[in-house]
């Protein structure tokens, strides 16, 4: 490994991140080779429960950690990456969107996941959350949906309940809660909408994994316990399983056995279907989870606007003199012939 | 607004004014100059920036100096016919190298009396400035009043008006004049300046390239026209001899610099997003880019912008993002995040006046200090500012290169002024040394840290996704050698003296700025970015005269080269010229306990404990050479 | 990071420790002392923090100084019993009153040896410290061998370790002692310190205020535990004469002070968005602002609330926006918009730790510079630094009135030192004149105009709407008198100046800053914001010793009062002492012609030429007067 | 008129702005008096038409000038309050919502209208846009949706049409438009949704007219034409009356016969029918003009937010010697009866 000082100053002969593409390994991987430190969450934090997922995804497809970058903006769910034996970013509060559509666009060779929580994704980066599901970059979106700023010490979010009393909201918050799903729905070039929830880690991990499998950008809002600051808050959601529904369908989820004999409310929901997915998206008691719209066909914006062209020193000299030309006076004040 | 000529021109119907005559004036007497600023004015949307540039270009063509000027109106979309709608170009044009803009106007070509009227009144025209002013006002009886009225007006303050039958000479040739007339002006302009026609006719070719053929022989017809009626009707000819070059040119304003810059220097994205006056930059780049295989990103806002350059630089390709006064304020969270993950990055701010939405399309240097110290705790950037156009060109490759080298953010601080300024310049010879190394995909040895702080420099190394063994996490958190999140007291303390310990570093690289003069004297002129010309020029001037004036020009202002200090101890007096805001001695309140100093001058006083002076303004206009003549008479006496 | 004593206590079953005997020990020795620093450490979430300042309240009311500081662990939430996990607080009591958080330690209580031993290598315990320390461990066999080698080591160091077996005698009274044993501790600390019990007593009725009897029934019980345990087992006491105030005095935090402020100034809106550690104000503002009709909004980012803030102002209500750097970077923008349309708005920047999210919890002052040039163009704002607890509270009020006095945006630069700490100060008397002016809804005489800048001071008057007939449209563009968008160069020019001048305007109405000491000597230390109790101790201590050391503390940054070049001319050398960063010297590359000099160091070069140098560090903690005292020493060899 | 200076340094004594909400006048206007300067905008240009609508609006229903607010953002569309004789704020790009919002929360006794471009609202603005449907308060916010960057030239903007070639896109933008619309209708809170063309005055003012007269926040995409950039980019739906569809409803728009006349494309859509609502805006080709979606009953936030006490210094005062109490440490250490 030369570092970038050296390399400038005596030039490098290694492969170029267009090579590197070309390269193909089969390797397998254990979910230590994804574990990194140990998570500072709270006991009981639901975001422990989507780590665990993750990795898991991680290890059965095979994901070379250097290849792959975990992009977080900032509240404890953002500590994600730190977690992650991968690449990540651990950004600004309400900026991982657009740093994981540069990252994705410069190397299209690099998986990449985002993390975010409510407040994060909802309220300070609403406008980068709207225009990357509008971009669809392939990538894998997870907003970390405890309804309320967790990091910050129990603030109101977007999706705070109507009522809730929080330190900025002491008599309770004063707005109906965000539905980000039916956002999500409503934007252009939307394709693929999940919603799930921390405690059924099965569903958790097939939803993630469909996302993964889906070419463009995965949305999924992770509805995630923050025992901190709500102790209680899901408790009726989580000891009551007819208080999700789970959606089934040939292209989406498939509800093995084993989980519908506990969770009993099962609907079959054609993700194809855009209107429904608006209306099923709009219920939140019971809980809709499963794939709520998928779109394969969306084109995604990292190859609309891809160059398959190696940039050698050629192409640039070309496209540079080419450019010169166009404003050049040579010396005898005439225009040459190749212009 | 709008440039429209292109597409009404295709309406043409006549295009045979091919064989217009090119006899001279019988009495027609020529007069050899060193220089001369013309200005061709026009609502806007008649064509007079099109004109403007397109004889800049000949001159150019001609071997001739040349600095051309946009004039810009004061509204979006100013009524016609108005004092404050003044749209065009102003052109000075010499036998030698050309700078800036210069000083007032020698000669005017004006499509109507109301918009000469706002220059006059500007104090933009040379007293007994020669006007070429479009005739036809005088038969619309709506008007016909206001215009005599001018008329008489201006030659009794001492201006040489001629009045030219504009539109209905165009009406030989074209249906609608108002969209033919500035290539008839064209014309003229050519004939005036001793020109040669088939160079013009060449450069009206390139101009409208990808337009028909027929509107281009409509174009040329007019400019032939215009060409033959001067020869025919005007008794008055300039000849501003020409030094030829014997090296091949290229003539662009600064934005299209810069952008040639991103080219030249191998970076693959410029994310963005739109703002006067730096989009054109990103207009000349989405053309150019994908030509070689880049993407211009306009993203949602300019934080987003940022945050995606940042991502693609993280990711191994050092990126750009191009903006102007606001976008750059918005964007100070996210630099503070690059300066912390030491990601390389490269910002383009094109000042315009300020503050808030301020003067968009006007000139300023109001941002220095807000480049400097702008984003909360301790986010050290390399500040560097281009001088000429063609600073503009390699400043981004310079950018690029120190980014990449050091990991840092490097600010460029362009303006309005070379923004829309054009002026020819060597024609740069491609290096492939100027391009961005290959990412590296090198596995790490083990045990290498993401940020091993050299203890003497402050640089480190970096690892970019790929290079196996390379993983860690980017934060904005404190954080250790490991990229861990760390609120030790000393890792903090550390880390802080590496990021900061670079600049010094770079600065031991840099060589003491130039003396533009004698290094000891009477006064020494400092100035920054785009005023370099026009301080450079009334300094030679002054000179000449026996002044003991020298003048330095800094294109980093941070870090600050070494041996300024000796520089300015070299001098009785030193004073920076700056457009930008600084309190004035003059005014009853001032005095030296609140005086407010300009950005350069308060960065000079407070490290070199120099009584630093400094005269500035933010009247939105590019410097004159005459002004800094004022202000350094002023203080030498 | 919880605070969840308060929960589990309800679940307490034995309440009866009420009996607890109050018999000293026999042999106990105490000792008088002038001042003390305590600290009570444990696990996030064990209730330390309560505890301390629980303890300050009470020693407060005893009419005791006292400053206490929150120590807050570098984690999230660090793994108990980790040597980083250490959360609590120092509590600095005195006879007379404490002005800051002081040296090291002289006596600390610790739930387990672990964040002990934290304490220990950050060298923050002084040499021989008294530690009471949580026993339990001992008898626990997966950590019995780490603990008792620790306490052998603390032992070795000459640390004075007492076991106190807090877990079980607080089992006495609760079944979960974890929840409980900060009371027990307090008990100790009260009965070690000489304190009354029953003032203690109230003090927990208040802290658990809101909570159920029974709740305060336990924690009432676990107090008189551990003060009846100390009494029985500890052979040492300590008393700290107290000079009883006559006066009522209010306990609080700088965050709750500046709130208070925002109550007092007459303010109806605080426009926010939640950002440690500016939070907490507005935390306690949501509870106390609705009782008299004041709204807290918690708007969707920083950039909303700032303009939502400017709405409410330029509606007539001047409005408080607070946050902390990385909001602060967000505002540039907005607060330019401001600036421009001179709407009044107070900006509360409560610094941390920077660049980029930097330390979320820790002290710096890293934002001066950002504030006085943030913002690109020429956008002059006042700038003022409380540096006690009670300036927060005053800051506010005065801050609104001076930016509706001069349609101006005033930012107040407090920091999480002053945040976190609590300081009695003398209970403020209300005084109408703090408050807001009604809104103006006269009508407007005929041709009034907006923007009617006094030739001579810059202001201008202001039209609200409901005004009949001051009808404008408020612009961030350039603009004249009627806020009429004006590209008239100079129109611009007048306005900028106008806006500058004021600043001026308001620095004449300022007196000089008092001088701490003489006003010659051999060295001038010069401080702003938190730093003050420090600095002053210092310069106190080392007066006393006869060195020729005087300080002087800025709460004016922007403008700077006058007087000031005399008192630095006073002085053989001048030294500021900052927490932000600054390149030393010492370092192999820096020299002075490359040196980054702190902020205020940097602003006193630049406007008095005096060549003040600089000692600051970015060290995340307060600063101590030992470091004060060591830097002037070296300063006066 | 005393100016603020004075005022502080002599107090004084005119009516507070609660005490203003009290006086109710009964007074007539006329168009000029809401009219101010020539309008700079190109001649043909949609705004011109939004701005007599809106000075219609302003006469009939006889806003004092000096009680109304417009506030616009940045682009040419922002140049609106400029043109009107009331108060206004030409404020930052993006940023008119929250600076409405602070107007509206501190001044209910003010009309506050909005004016944004599609730039303005849709891609800087958005996270304040999605923020605003939230809080809910009442204003008429217009959407000034030229499909295009305005004022700076040209460049592609959130509602360009995939294709569309801009200074940014020379070979045309590279992805599909966001429709406002279904954004808006995806926003928890959403309480009046409208669209309308330029073109067709008299349902651009009775929409206009229909969200006045809501109480809370009504938007309305107003589809206007920028011949300056893109002279022909509308011309099919202004030449066939076939290309737009007028929503009509009892509690919608009537439309009348003479508009019926020429625009036959007439449905009955039903504007508390949410889901139908958002099916309908999916469509844009015709487009659908009218009333998209009301709903009265949603809480207006100034109005949960506000407090009827006049804030008094008596009232403050005792809020304060309340607070102080709190902290207080009296002279002889312990805390007296009150608390
Ligand atoms: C620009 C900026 N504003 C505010 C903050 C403070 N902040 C950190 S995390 C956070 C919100 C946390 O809530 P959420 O996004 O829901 O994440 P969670 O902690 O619940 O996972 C805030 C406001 C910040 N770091 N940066
Ligand atoms: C922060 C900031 N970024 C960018 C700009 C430049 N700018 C001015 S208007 C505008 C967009 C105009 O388009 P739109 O909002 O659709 O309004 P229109 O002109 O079309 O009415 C932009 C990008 C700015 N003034 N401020
Ligand atoms: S505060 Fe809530 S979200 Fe944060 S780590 Fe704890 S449980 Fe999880
Ligand atoms: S550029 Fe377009 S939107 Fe702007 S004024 Fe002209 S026509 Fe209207
Ligand atoms: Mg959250
Ligand atoms: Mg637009």
């Amino acid at each position: 490994m030369k570092n970038t000082t050296d390399m400038i100053a005596n030039g490098v002969d290694i492969p170029s991140a267009n090579d590197c593409l070309l390269q193909i390994y089969e390797q397998q991987y254990e979910l230590e080779d994804y574990q990194k430190g140990v998570p500072r969450w709270c006991t009981g934090c639901g975001d422990n429960a989507i780590l665990t997922a993750v990795q898991r995804l991680c290890r059965d497809e095979a994901l070379a950690p250097e290849k792959t970058v975990f992009v977080s903006g900032i509240g404890c769910s953002s500590r994600l990456p730190h977690y992650m034996n991968t690449y990540g970013v651990h950004s600004l509060h309400g900026r991982a969107l657009p740093i994981a559509e540069g990252i994705r666009l410069a190397r299209p060779d690099l998986k990449v996941f985002v993390n975010m929580g409510d407040g994060d994704c909802c309220s300070i980066g609403a406008a980068h959350w709207i225009h990357a599901i509008r971009y669809n970059m392939n990538m894998i979106a997870m907003l970390h949906d405890n309804n309320i700023y967790g990091l910050t010490k129990k603030q109101a979010s977007p999706t705070s309940p109507i009522g809730l009393k929080t330190n900025t909201t002491p008599k309770g918050s004063y707005l109906d809660a965000l539905n980000p799903l039916t956002v999500t729905l409503g934007v252009a070039n939307v394709s693929f909408v999940a919603q799930v929830v921390d405690w059924i880690p099965k569903l958790l991990y097939q939803t993630l994994q469909a996302a993964y499998h889906h070419d463009g950008f995965s949305f999924i809002r992770i509805i995630q316990r923050c025992p901190e600051w709500l102790p209680t808050h899901l408790d009726d959601y989580l000891h009551d399983p007819q208080r999700v529904v789970l959606l089934q369908h040939e292209d989406g989820l498939q509800i093995d056995s084993e989980l519908s004999k506990r969770y009993m409310n099962v609907i079959e929901h054609d993700p194809s279907d855009l209107n429904r997915a608006r209306e099923v998206a709009s219920g939140s008691d019971p809980i809709p989870v499963g794939i709520l719209y998928r779109n394969d066909e969306v084109p995604r914006y990292e190859e609309t606007r891809a160059d398959s062209r190696l940039r050698t020193a050629s192409l640039i000299r070309t496209g540079l003199e080419r450019e010169f030309d166009k404003f050049t006076i040579w010396p005898d004040g005439h225009t040459p012939q190749h212009v | 607004m709008m440039e429209m000529e292109e597409v009404v021109i295709a309406k043409t119907e006549r295009t045979n004014g091919h064989a217009a005559a090119q006899k001279a004036h019988p009495k027609s007497k020529v007069t050899k100059l060193n220089e001369h600023i013309v200005e061709i004015i026009s609502d806007s949307g008649e064509g007079a920036q099109k004109c403007g540039q397109s004889f800049g270009a000949i001159v150019a063509r001609m071997g001739l100096g040349v600095w051309t000027v946009e004039i810009i109106p004061a509204e979006i979309r100013p009524p016609a016919r108005s004092v404050a709608g003044a749209s065009g170009n102003k052109i000075r044009i010499g036998s030698k190298r050309v700078t800036n803009g210069g000083n007032e106007t020698d000669l005017v070509v004006a499509f109507n009396e109301q918009v000469l009227l706002g220059r006059v009144r500007s104090n933009e025209l040379k007293p007994g400035c020669t006007i070429l002013l479009e005739s036809m006002w005088r038969d619309d009886r709506r008007v016909s009043q206001s215009y005599i009225e001018a008329v008489e007006q201006l030659r009794a303050a001492g201006y040489k008006v001629h009045e030219i039958p504009m539109d209905m000479e165009c009406r030989k040739i074209v249906s609608d004049p108002r969209k033919g007339k500035n290539m008839f002006a064209l014309g003229l302009l050519c004939a005036l300046y001793s020109l040669d026609l088939q160079v013009a006719r060449e450069q009206v070719v390139m101009t409208f390239g990808k337009k028909s053929a027929r509107v281009i022989e409509s174009n040329i017809a007019l400019l032939e026209a215009g060409y033959a009626w001067a020869e025919e009707n005007l008794d008055f000819k300039y000849e501003v001899p020409s030094e030829k070059t014997t090296v091949p040119q290229i003539v662009v304003n600064g934005n299209t610099a810069l952008a040639l810059g991103v080219l030249a220097s191998g970076m693959e994205i410029c994310a963005m997003y739109p703002i006067t006056p730096a989009t054109s930059a990103s207009h000349y780049l989405s053309d150019a880019f994908e030509e070689v295989g880049g993407v211009v990103h306009q993203a949602e806002d300019e934080i987003a912008a940022c945050c995606f350059a940042i991502g693609a630089s993280y990711a191994g390709k050092c990126t750009v993002t191009i903006t102007s006064g606001p976008g750059y304020s918005l964007k100070q969270e996210a630099i503070g995040l690059a300066v912390m993950g030491e990601i390389p990055l490269v910002v383009v701010n094109v000042q315009r006046g300020g503050p808030s939405t301020g003067q968009p399309t006007k000139t300023e240097q109001g941002d220095l200090m807000t480049t400097i110290f702008g984003s909360h705790g301790d986010a050290p950037k390399v500040v560097i500012a281009p001088g000429t156009i063609e600073d503009c060109f390699y400043s981004v490759i310079t950018a690029r290169k120190i980014a990449e080298m050091f990991n840092m953010v490097v600010v460029i601080l362009s303006d309005a002024n070379l923004a829309n300024s054009q002026q020819p310049f060597k024609r740069p010879e491609f290096d492939e040394a100027w391009l961005a190394p290959p990412i590296d995909q090198s596995a790490v040895p083990t045990g290498a840290k993401p940020y091993d702080w050299d203890p003497k420099t402050g640089l480190a190394r970096r690892f970019i996704p790929g290079q196996l063994g390379g993983q860690h996490t980017l934060t904005g958190l404190a954080h250790d050698e490991n990229s861990h999140v760390a609120y030790d007291p000393e890792i903090n303390q550390r880390a802080i003296r590496a990021r900061s310990l670079k600049l010094a570093t770079l600065q031991k690289t840099l060589k003491p700025p130039p003396v533009f003069g004698d290094r000891t004297g009477d006064l020494l002129i400092v100035g920054w970015g785009s005023t370099k010309g026009a301080i450079e020029e009334a300094v030679e001037e002054m000179r000449k005269e026996g002044k003991k004036v020298s003048s330095m020009h800094l294109t980093f202002l941070q870090p600050m080269a070494p041996g300024i200090k000796e520089i300015l101890h070299g001098f009785k007096k030193v004073i920076t010229i700056e457009n930008n805001w600084s309190d004035s001695l003059q005014d009853e309140i001032i005095d030296e306990t609140n005086r407010r100093y300009s950005a350069l001058a308060t960065l000079l006083r407070s490290r070199y404990l120099v009584d630093v002076d400094c005269f500035s303004e933010c009247r939105g206009m590019p410097l004159k050479p005459n002004t800094v003549r004022r202000v350094a008479l002023e203080a030498l006496s």
